[in-house]
């Protein structure tokens, strides 16, 4: 009997402590419009989470500067995913919960697959920040949409781009990337197409993204010296590979990153300078001829003291891309929403990109990533031609 | 072998000093006080931070702020156990184990919430790229590292071997009951031996600032390795940490060189899981396994 | 035929000779005492004949089969008991069920077990304790208890580990009594045992080890008459 | 009132309560309800290896992550309805713990030692699988979004709840079973000491062969129902180590070695830690900090769990 007694007296304790949640965020405000923003918050990934927060708060308060949305102001909802499935899972459920008119997220691609699940279960509009993984969209959901480009998406653009920066000496192929998802999906893409592009592969080099070093790998490189290098992976990974590179005086004919979490990234070209010149990356980018841009990087810089992650753009972008749907919409209903987003196009936007226009599944049929050469210390794009900010300088003089 | 054998050989070797020197705090926390440190790795990055803040807010080279790191972590780790382990040492031994689980959670998310969670660079103006001879560069940095490992490992050596307070810990850590018979107080000297096994870690932390991004859970990835090191080594043996660490580094490196990194940590694990069945007293531990 | 035969059993630890050269034999419905010096080597030779350290040489042979090599719990079930010298009661146990997980091993049904359980807890004198949790009791009562689980297994011979190490006199007294009862009920005993006089009550043959060497045999008084056994054990014992 | 009856009614009542509770649950609520029951399960599969029998697992992501991963592709690659599914994964868990059991065992691996084998276990099933593009490599598996109840997909999260709560049911009797059966009395016995149990003739290494199957047997049962409810599984989602902490923790806190424990623990620390991640949203990073802050407490002043302690504090106030 004690035994139970125990048991009820806890379960009182307990069952008082979960009444006590339902208590928070009740708030009842009418007139404003809340977004929900699921990001990984603490963790290993908290870098970029934050930073995706950081810039959608932007987005937000530009547009209630302006008036907000037919007179109502939005109100960003960050919460942290915690960096797992099960909380990003938990967390779309909160959001919707506090009546949000729409999702966004999640940087990592496990926990954009469950929310994207979850959105689809409560037929709430979902627009993904970052997830590059290729099959996120290929469930059939109707409610979620992709401004990025996919694994696919970056890996079809290095294909592409590949001739403008080959040489006919060029012939051999080694890819280095992070066996996560992502990396791993790029260089599989990349090894699946690369019959196209008349080179030839003669190395796949994953590594774990938590690494302690890389200097075996990039060992392993020297002794292959393929023509072609192609990193894949987070910031601090790929910094570590570009410190070995350069410390060691490490040459290829060409480095070409593809979603390269480093080498878009301005803390990158700050910390080596001249020193990576001649590198190139194929990665999302901000056009640098709209307006916004300027306006972004400047706002991140003032509020946050330090510059934009590349990533964080579409942050931004997201929340803008949703202020569009409902100006349309006129109504923060979700099926009306979800129509609205569908049939977007955009023609206003800071994406190196034509109009954002979503498929069938939800992806963005103009995203693409751009083709970026470090020159003088500094990222410019150089392709294609309409956001190129210089042109592609071969042949790097190393006077080392 | 070819050179980039030998080139991967000796960037193991260098990397392994740096681990084995993590290790080697972890190992004399277990053999002392007979706890698994799952804050070892939380612990390393205190260390990494402390030399960032240092360095950058004096500006002063990052092997002088290393000083400033141990002795923050040496405090930290004094305080852990006189604080909180202490109070729990007659727990089962899944209590003390979550205990220091929380203590990682709080000192990752300190640093996160102090520092936010960009990744920070230093950099180090003492060197100017790799030293090359013929085929083979070898980082600086990482030269360095290894020889201040060698230093403080012999330090630590004289320390446990010469000193009063190192004789305490020795005794404790073979026999706690004979200690405290011969009126060694055993709740100082415990502190004072997590705060050394701390000192390492944080040592350790401070000398792979240079080479890598720092970030608040940076430490994790290292915390499995020390563990395996420490137990290759058998835990509280000082030379064998030494040894293992370098064999970890050298075994890591050639598999990432051979087969590509992803590969690196699974044969360490499967090297640890036989080394566990087979010789649980570590590599040179002599066989004192309870036979009861 | 003896029930137990110990036949050049050694047991070295990295080159220490803890058990050296020992034979002995326990005849059925014996109580055999086996006494020595604190690290003399009796708990060793205990642990080889119970499965717990394999003999490093030697022969054991119980009712015809050899069993230096086997395990403890199949040692237990051909009817080896066996209590520790240090008691080791199963903490977040009740009484009862500490005695019922000896008693489940010649038992099929519960019912059945916590019976046996049962008359084990009476037969030791620990009744009315059934419920009481194993690790409140105090050391007379663990010692009964270590003897109740061994009972409950239902042995034919039993190895009795310093069962009165820790008892008051009184306690020592009643302990004495119930290894009688023990024996009355046909179980045969091998005893280590400090206290003499208990020694020279119980037992029908007496071994002595000394430094792992078995050194004397025989009866309770030819032992204590034996000059070497004065000297190496007895002499000194009462210096101390 | 006798106690037996007083028992019987109250464990109804709790059970009716909790089979109710999607009536009266908003949908997030419910949602928190089913996380609490995954940790639950989990923290009862934990309970029976390591609460129990003493044998310490800091690697149960492993058990969990096979259970998700053989039900997962045996329904992507070959049609198998995940129910069946879950079975065979919950089977092959077991035969894995058993391997992995008896290699631990067999060289007689304890507490903290074999706690990191475990561990390291864990993480090398994650590299492979990983590194295996047959099971879908780090790329992970995406579940076919169907809502068919033949298929383990309900349309709505009232019918996962009640498949959770039946499945922490089903973990919560087997344990009330085992631990008043002979195996319950063995596995307490060899974790208070396993020489004196080897000495009443328990066979060690058989009795924690069973623990730690059925307990890869449960958790198993967890990973196929945490693929079906979020229908996307990875490496990195289910081999991680914060499955394996997930497990530890209910258990701890409720009280380990208990047959309430894992759940009043799950009951409390998951809403616990939602409840830190809805108040402290200014600085990222405090909410952890006060999780970590709340497991430091708990094993500092309630190191039998709350379960431990309230019995403990009533037993005394009896007594008095």
């Amino acid at each position: 009997m004690k035994k139970i007694l125990c048991l009820v007296l806890s379960l009182c304790v307990v069952a008082a402590m979960v009444f006590s949640l339902t208590a928070c965020d009740t708030e009842d405000d009418s007139d404003v419009i809340k977004i929900g923003s699921i990001h990984p918050l603490t963790g290993s990934m908290a870098y970029e989470g934050q930073a995706f927060v950081n810039s959608q708060k932007i987005a937000v308060d530009k547009i209630n500067a302006e008036g907000g949305i037919n007179g109502k102001m939005l109100q960003l909802k960050a919460v942290d995913s915690l960096g797992t499935a099960g909380g990003a899972a938990t967390a779309a459920q909160k959001l919707i919960n506090m009546n949000v008119c729409a999702l966004t997220g999640t940087y990592t691609s496990g926990s954009a697959q469950v929310v994207s699940r979850t959105a689809e279960k409560f037929s709430v509009p979902f627009v993904v920040t970052v997830a590059a993984s290729e099959t996120l969209l290929t469930n059939g959901y109707k409610y979620s949409f992709r401004i990025q480009p996919s694994t696919v998406g970056f890996s079809s653009n290095f294909i592409e781009y590949i001739p403008y920066i080959k040489t006919d000496d060029m012939k051999t192929v080694a890819i280095i990337y992070e066996d996560s998802n992502y990396g791993t999906g790029i260089a599989e893409y990349i090894k699946s197409r690369i019959d196209e592009t008349g080179l030839e592969i003669i190395g796949m080099l994953p590594y774990s993204a938590k690494a302690s070093t890389l200097s075996a790998e990039v060992t392993k490189l020297v002794s292959l010296d393929p023509d072609i290098l192609i990193p894949v992976g987070y910031y601090s990974d790929q910094n570590m590979l570009a410190k070995e590179l350069i410390d060691r005086n490490i040459t290829f004919p060409a480095i070409i990153g593809v979603a390269n979490g480093a080498f878009s990234d301005a803390k990158f070209t700050n910390t080596y300078g001249t020193q990576a010149d001649g590198f190139f990356d194929i990665n999302y980018r901000y056009n640098p001829n709209s307006e916004e841009t300027e306006y972004l990087l400047r706002e991140y810089r003032e509020r946050y003291g330090e510059e934009i992650p590349v990533c964080a753009i579409y942050g931004y972008e997201s929340i803008m891309v949703i202020a569009d749907a409902l100006k349309r919409a006129g109504t923060t209903d979700h099926e009306a929403l979800r129509n609205a987003l569908a049939e977007t196009n955009m023609t206003e936007h800071l994406l190196p990109q034509g109009a954002i226009i979503f498929d069938e599944a939800g992806e963005n049929i103009n995203s693409a990533g751009v083709l970026i050469q470090i020159q003088n210390g500094k990222q410019v794009i150089v392709y294609p031609k309409e956001y190129a900010e210089g042109e592609i300088i071969f042949e790097k003089e190393s006077d080392s | 072998m070819n050179m980039q054998f030998f080139q991967a050989f000796l960037d193991g070797t260098l990397m392994g000093g740096v681990y084995a020197l993590a290790a080697l705090g972890l190992s004399l926390i277990f053999g002392v006080m007979k706890i698994t440190n799952f804050a070892h790795g939380a612990m390393m990055t205190v260390g990494m931070y402390a030399v960032y803040v240092v360095s950058t807010s004096l500006g002063i080279s990052p092997y002088i702020a290393l000083v400033f790191a141990a002795i923050t972590l040496f405090a930290l780790g004094y305080i852990i156990q006189h604080f909180l382990i202490d109070k729990i040492s007659d727990a089962p031994t899944h209590n003390q184990l979550l205990l220091t689980l929380g203590v990682a959670y709080i000192l990752e998310n300190g640093l996160l919430a102090v520092f936010s969670p960009n990744y920070k660079t230093l950099n180090v103006d003492d060197f100017d790229g790799a030293i090359q001879l013929g085929a083979i560069s070898i980082s600086p940095e990482k030269l360095v590292a290894f020889a201040v490992v060698l230093i403080v490992t012999a330090v630590i050596y004289i320390v446990l071997y010469k000193t009063r307070i190192g004789k305490a810990i020795r005794a404790c850590s073979q026999n706690k009951e004979g200690a405290k018979l011969m009126g060694i107080v055993i709740k100082k000297t415990n502190a004072v031996a997590f705060g050394i096994g701390a000192l390492c870690t944080g040592i350790a932390g401070a000398l792979l600032t240079p080479i890598l991004s720092i970030y608040p859970t940076l430490g994790e990835t290292f915390q499995l390795k020390c563990f395996v090191i420490a137990i290759l080594g058998g835990m509280g043996n000082l030379w064998g940490a030494l040894i293992s660490g370098l064999i970890v580094g050298i075994v890591e490196s050639l598999t990432g060189y051979i087969a590509g990194g992803s590969w690196s940590d699974l044969t360490v694990y499967a090297a640890f899981i036989l080394i566990l069945l087979v010789k649980p007293s570590g590599l040179f531990g002599r066989s004192n396994r309870r036979e009861h | 035929m003896p029930l137990l035969s110990v036949q050049n059993v050694c047991k070295y630890f990295h080159g220490n000779k803890a058990v050296d050269d020992v034979s002995l034999e326990i005849n059925k419905g014996e109580i055999v005492g086996l006494i020595g010096a604190n690290g003399a080597g009796k708990t060793t030779l205990f642990n080889c004949l119970t499965g717990y350290y394999k003999a490093t040489s030697g022969k054991i042979v119980y009712k015809d089969k050899r069993i230096e090599s086997l395990k403890p719990h199949i040692i237990c079930r051909m009817g080896i008991g066996r209590t520790f010298q240090i008691a080791k009661p199963f903490g977040d146990l009740s009484v009862l069920e500490n005695v019922a997980v000896g008693a489940y091993n010649k038992c099929k049904t519960k019912a059945e077990a916590y019976d046996k359980a049962r008359q084990c807890i009476i037969f030791t004198g620990l009744a009315g304790k059934e419920d009481t949790n194993a690790g409140t009791l105090n050391t007379g009562e663990q010692r009964r208890l270590e003897l109740a689980r061994a009972l409950a297994t239902d042995p034919e011979l039993l190895l009795l580990d310093e069962v009165m190490a820790g008892l008051t006199p009184t306690e020592s007294q009643e302990m004495v009594e119930l290894i009688r009862n023990v024996k009355d009920q046909g179980v045969t005993i091998l005893m280590i045992e400090h206290i003499m006089p208990v020694i020279m009550a119980l037992s029908d043959t007496v071994y002595v080890l000394e430094s792992g060497r078995l050194i004397c045999k025989g009866s309770p008084e030819e032992v204590s008459q034996n000059t070497q056994v004065i000297e190496s054990y007895l002499g000194k014992s009462q210096e101390a | 009132m006798n106690t037996k009856n007083f028992n019987r009614i109250t464990l109804t009542a709790l059970l009716l309560v909790a089979v109710l509770f999607p009536f009266f649950a908003d949908f997030y609520i419910l949602c928190i309800g089913i996380s609490v029951l995954i940790a639950a399960l989990l923290g009862q599969s934990w309970n029976i290896m390591s609460g129990y029998a003493g044998q310490f697992s800091f690697g149960h992501a492993v058990f969990f992550g096979i259970g998700a991963y053989t039900s997962t592709t045996l329904y992507t690659m070959f049609g198998v309805s995940p129910w069946l599914g879950m079975i065979i994964g919950a089977l092959v868990a077991a035969l894995v713990g058993a391997a992995i059991g008896f290699l631990s065992f067999r060289y007689k691996l304890r507490d903290d030692y074999f706690a990191l084998a475990t561990l390291a276990f864990a993480e090398i099933f994650r590299i492979l699988v990983n590194n295996t593009s047959a099971l879908g490599g780090a790329t992970g598996i995406l579940i076919p979004y169907l809502v068919k109840p033949s298929e383990y997909q309900f349309a709505s999260d009232k019918t996962y709840y009640w498949v959770i709560l039946a499945l922490v049911a089903f973990a919560t009797v087997f344990i009330a079973v085992m631990s008043k059966s002979k195996t319950g009395l063995n596995l307490v016995a060899i974790k208070s000491n396993q020489e004196a149990a080897a000495a009443l003739g328990v066979n060690v290494l058989k009795y924690k062969l069973i623990a730690i199957s059925s307990s890869a047997f449960f958790a198993a049962l967890a990973g196929t129902f945490y693929a079906q409810y979020y229908g996307f599984i990875d490496p990195s989602i289910v081999f991680a180590s914060s499955i394996s902490v997930e497990a530890i923790v209910p258990c701890i806190i409720g009280g380990s070695g208990t047959l309430y424990g894992p759940l009043l623990g799950a009951l409390l620390i998951i809403p616990l830690q939602e409840i830190c991640n809805s108040l402290f949203t200014s600085i990222s990073g405090i909410n952890m900090i006060i999780y970590g802050v709340l497991i430091v407490l708990f094993i500092m002043f309630c190191p039998d769990g709350i379960y431990g302690r309230m019995t403990k504090y009533i037993s005394k106030r009896k007594g008095n």
